[in-house]
């Protein structure tokens, strides 16, 4: 899409393509294309890596640590790293926990983390969806009360990333119990080790353990570790997320997975040929491939918008929506194109490092991503959320 | 980075806008429909006194000299309208492929009364079995005292009804599917042995098959060096289909507007059809589409006037991939939604949907364009 | 789908075949394939040979002159006879008009109408919807007021089909005013030649002329007129026509469809080879094929469950549904297949019998019937109605 | 016509929901998915108690002698619950298989054993690059002293993980995507030079890669008459695809089932999720989808038996496509609806489409199936 790119971003496109290649360690490139899972120290290579470089969180301005990036050019990093092969980052703390803090935080509360987020040095969880609030946050449950100067929080949250091994919960909960809806939600900071916290794992679908239940029991924590003003949660949110949205385009991860279902395609072979030479499975890829063509310059006209402070409309929501859908018909194509190779699935054999058969390992996890992919269009906002909101706000249909 | 139009982009829209709100409009055209037996009224006038015809033709042969992405809210505009003139035939396909392709003596001969609205000039690419490529021609020009002597028959001619100059696709080397030995040649209307029929397409607008019996032409009536015609054509064939996008594109929004219009009025059970959840999201589906296909018509138009590479191959295809995407659902959906009255001709509906029919067989279907995006991708 | 038909009814079905390969006359083969319009005496030609055989109303039974045919036969005639060419014989009369009289005429009426339409003696309409009431049929605003022993008639009827030249029209209207919804409405057969009837054509999308609105101003026509006790016309309705929903699968015209896209297929060129061995093609020509199996398959179980009396619950809104997609799937095929060569459409040329050049006559009317397509999925019930019924009744959904 | 049971598929029918009722179901296997490192048991004997391994072997060898029709709601009923036993890979791929085309001693050897709930037989004819075309075959047998001396490698062979004896196809002539010139032979587990690796597929059926270094078999380990095996093989893979496509449909009932249930329970924003037209309007299309694809069961369960043919051909790929389309729709959609909780293990959702995933590719996909219904279908 490099006509539409000025020349000073295709230049910091070029650079950040080239110290890519280079800074990269091919062992995660590596098992990242495999699908292989990451170990914790594996994990924290590639963040330590951009650490160094001060490009630890692409999001953030000059005077708290960030590279202090244009919009573009933070599209552009993310789209070029991932593409190459970088690792995922949890991005929980940089786009949300530093937004929010720097938007609405205390100065105390700004020295004591934001340089903790920036070195990588604690792990966040954020504590959002609730046993009975699927799509619809604003009907949450969980609550804490102000005893003294403390915060006393029950409830339960679910679908909590991470918490296992995190130091660190950005929760979402009532504290005003008089008001409903959206009012009176706040955003507190609860340290995971407080008495009164237990962590249910919940395994994907999958295996994999990525998701727990957390159980908020009379768990105290001082008045001070409520980010901004008591009962503007959601407002606060929406306003500091607002430039986030394109990011739900995944529009890296997408030409991430394209590129291994080109590969993919070149090298399965149907009898004689390689399926990328079937017409019908060429025609379902290059029809993939437009679709991202579209999806990517749909993302650069959003962005254009957001940098010009125009109107963006419903950007945002096609964005979303689109790169749902994109990303899940990719994954489908891997899939197909690995077809009765896929069907192997030793999820013992992964977990306990057996062998699984020829046919099991050259699958990988490449079915797994599949299974799971109606993620995308569910989590942050559902694609039926989107849609609605569309057509309300937008189309003025009622 | 820059999608915002030029100030002079901005004039050459408002000004086409205007001429489609006068002159061209689903309403100032219904007495089309009004009758058992359509009485089509050709108005080219109002075209060319706005010097729209030349927008793409050099300064030096009296066009105005512009790239195309000042094409691109025209082409949009007149898809918002019932224009039936050959517009893109004339302006983007015939006088882009001879300024393109002839002689400082042919572009002299022609382009300057096309840029001033006073002749059209069409090119006849297709065959009968040939489909959408362009290679093949098995129409024959063999040389002959002063000249070559043309025979055989071309069709789906765009804007052959009414053009007066021809760019006709002729074969003087090689077999019928052979990329070399196929010649460009410029004929005119009324030749001895050049009979013209033409046709409407489902959108009103016009086409003819030509019939060549022996039509002798001077030397002179070759466009661009002999037996390598093919990529000239396909360049300037390319460019067309970004501009039938463009176009499309300009339907597009009308069938949005008309049925999100239909959708917050029309009630039905007690409500606005617009309350229903399902064709709530059906309206969504229909803004998503059009909002890609615009993306893609953007990004094609910024290769349209480049040499031919893959890049600008993958760019023009992938538009026309999407459009074809946004004009089935569109239309299809409009048309479900408008219910019985989108099935007749008093409803505008009917007709952007056939609009948008043409315009996705044209240049090239979506299997076709497909398969040249994976060849330029390089799978 | 041979295999599940009992040995007479496929005695019946090569009895048919045979047949209609006889009586069927060529010349009107022939312009039905190629989708040319039949003048009115060519129309009649096959209902009075139907006619001599005894076969004019395929589902009335023997005593009011039908062949006194079991479903599943009525069903054999109508697939055979549609893919063999034969051309559409407007239906009503026989599927609507009969079955009410039979149902719940007065002797009078049905000794005077029922041999008329057995002997396609005169041409019906069917006053149903109007302007403002789209889908939903129980809002109409037709009424008859009875004045002395007549009805006086004021209203606006839409989109009837062949009022221009028809005798009759069955018009569905309100009788009893005080009543709201689907009570208190009547049917009742008024003269088209009546005083105060006008009749407005509308043309359609592609030209043709079928529909018409019918403004009815103060017409007067006796009480006897009436069909069946005033105000029940909605529930007779509904009961009488209960065993024709199968008819809404369109099978033998999809089937018929599907000659036709497969002949195409194999005589249009791409190139060098037709277009039937392109493999994207053929993949969805196939595809097409299977979902007219599944289709005929569906449509097989439920006129079974029909003639065992059994629930069929959503099988004849399943037909419906599927019967509208599968033919506008192959409608759009059709489309593709022909490709470029569908664009050249002149409607002045069709209507004055000029030349249109080459390509317009190979295209023929192809395109027409794909342009007009969603009446399948809007006509007898949208497919939106359709969901919602399902919905609500077989899935009690709410 | 008759769709309608016999009182002897009924029996079978409730005999087996009983059986999977008291065995199979998601909550009775939870235990699978309860502990980080799923512990599988298999738990062959119940459905060995009922005779079911026997249902296609003919009587003189133990079975119960039935046509696939009696299999029909065997099968279904099976797909309703997490069997993961190789109920499917023994009773009607390799039994059958081995019935059709083993010889009397081969098959009393064996089909007793397996009729009885006692032995296990596999069909081994995928390798690694073949895909789903059974003429792949690299695998050599070269005759050798009293026999044969196979070498190569076979994949995906299903229930392979826990068969005692295997069916494999290996080439004794001819080039490695030769028709002819497949053989079929009868090799047990732990002769020498067999290496079996076994495995789970995605939803925690078994099957096993097998590595053949010089095993050395009899001459009477030959099935059927050398070179000829593939007609044999088709067949019996061909009848395996309409089982899959009976189990499959017992998923998506349970999909549905599910999905209804939740929608009607459910709530959010205020209602039920089942008063969202949007949500109404999908499980229609599922129950839509779903019914399709049982007709298209239905068909093919009547051809299963008969000998290879177009009608036959048409009848069980078309069963396999309108397979993969209900799979993937009712698949995702339940997905979608159920929100995050499909996305866990706890969730039967998450496991039926997994089920219907591993379905959808084995014994050939969508675009395989669709490739030999048109080949049947004579274009």
């Amino acid at each position: 899409m490099t006509p539409y790119l000025s020349v000073d971003d295709r230049q910091f496109a070029e650079m950040i393509s080239a110290w890519v290649a280079e800074a990269l360690p091919d062992e995660i490139r590596r098992k990242v294309f495999a699908r292989e899972v990451l170990s914790r120290e594996e994990y924290f290579v590639w963040p330590h890596i951009l650490r160094e470089k001060g490009w630890s969180m692409p999001s953030w301005p000059k005077e708290y640590g960030g590279p202090g990036w244009t919009l573009m050019q933070q599209h552009l990093f993310s789209v070029i790293t991932t593409v190459a092969g970088a690792p995922y980052i949890e991005s929980m703390p940089e786009k949300l926990v530093g937004p929010l803090l720097i938007g609405a935080g205390s100065e105390a509360q700004k020295r004591f983390y934001l340089p903790r987020i920036l070195n990588f040095e604690d792990s966040w969880c954020q504590g959002c969806s609730e046993p009975n609030a699927g799509s619809d946050l604003t009907s949450l449950t969980t609550r804490a009360d102000l005893v003294g100067d403390e915060w006393v929080i029950n409830g339960t949250k679910i679908w909590t990333s991470n918490a296992h091994h995190s130091r660190w919960m950005l929760c979402l909960l009532r504290t005003d119990q008089s008001q409903k809806g959206s009012r009176g939600l706040s955003q507190i900071i609860i340290p995971m080790d407080s008495p009164g916290i237990s962590v249910r794992p919940i395994r994907s679908v999958v295996g994999e353990h990525h998701f727990n239940q957390v159980f908020l029991d009379d768990v105290r924590v001082p008045y001070e570790n409520v980010v901004g003003k008591p009962g503007d949660a959601w407002q606060d949110t929406r306003r500091l997320l607002a430039n986030e949205r394109f990011n739900f385009a995944r529009l890296g991860q997408s030409k991430w997975h394209l590129t291994r279902l080109k590969g993919l395609a070149a090298s399965e072979m149907d009898g004689r040929q390689p399926i990328i030479q079937d017409p019908v499975f060429r025609a379902r890829i290059a029809e993939a491939e437009i679709a991202i063509d579209a999806l990517e310059m749909t993302t650069l006209r959003l962005l254009e918008s957001e940098s010009r402070n125009r109107e963006v409309g419903s950007a945002p929501n096609i964005v979303k929506l689109q790169g749902a859908e994109v990303e899940q018909q990719i994954l489908e194509l891997i899939v197909d194109v690995v077809g009765p190779y896929g069907t192997p699935f030793d999820g013992v054999a992964r977990v306990q490092g057996e062998d699984p058969g020829e046919a099991a390992r050259r699958a990988g996890m490449l079915v797994a991503d599949y299974i799971e992919d109606r993620k995308f269009s569910i989590a942050g906002g559902s694609s039926e959320m989107q849609k609605n909101m569309m057509a309300r706000h937008q189309l003025e249909l009622k | 980075m820059n999608f915002e139009i030029t100030d002079e982009q901005r004039m050459l829209r408002e000004s086409t806008e205007r001429l489609v709100r006068d002159h061209y409009t689903f309403q100032k055209r219904s007495s089309f429909f009004a009758t058992p037996v359509p009485v089509l009224k050709d108005e080219w006038a109002p075209i060319g006194s706005l010097g729209l015809p030349g927008l793409l033709i050099p300064e030096a042969y009296g066009g105005m000299g512009l790239g195309f992405d000042a094409a691109l809210p025209v082409l949009e505009a007149f898809g918002n309208g019932v224009v039936i003139e050959s517009f893109l035939a004339t302006a983007v396909l015939g006088a882009g492929l001879l300024a393109a392709a002839g002689s400082e003596a042919q572009c002299r001969a022609v382009l300057p009364a096309v840029a001033a609205g006073q002749a059209r000039v069409a090119a006849a690419h297709s065959e009968a079995h040939g489909r959408y490529w362009l290679n093949s021609v098995a129409a024959s020009a063999k040389p002959a005292k002063d000249g070559f002597v043309l025979a055989g028959k071309k069709v789906l001619v765009l804007g052959g009804n009414e053009a007066e100059h021809f760019l006709v696709a002729a074969r003087t080397s090689g077999k019928d599917d052979d990329e070399a030995g196929i010649s460009l040649f410029l004929l005119e209307r009324g030749m001895p042995g050049l009979t013209v029929i033409p046709y409407r397409h489902l959108d009103l607008s016009g086409g003819a098959d030509l019939v060549m019996n022996d039509v002798h032409v001077c030397g002179d009536a070759l466009v661009g060096p002999v037996g390598s015609g093919l990529p000239l054509l396909q360049w300037a064939v390319d460019r067309a289909t970004a501009a039938i996008c463009a176009e499309a594109l300009g339907s597009l929004e009308m069938l949005i507007g008309l049925t999100i219009e239909h959708l917050r009025t029309r009630r039905a059970f007690g409500q606005h059809l617009g309350g229903f959840q399902v064709l709530q999201h059906r309206a969504v589906d229909m803004v998503v589409a059009v909002e890609q296909a615009r993306s893609m018509v953007l990004l094609a138009s910024r290769y349209a006037d480049d040499p031919a590479d893959a890049a600008r191959t993958q760019a023009i295809s992938g538009a026309k991939v999407q459009m074809s995407k946004a004009a089935r659902l569109v239309g299809k959906h409009a048309m479900q939604i408008f219910g019985a009255m989108a099935i007749t001709e008093e409803c505008p509906v009917g007709y952007f949907h056939k609009r948008l029919t043409v315009a996705d067989h044209l240049f090239g279907d979506r299997e076709y364009h497909v398969r040249r995006y994976a060849e330029a991708s390089g799978y």
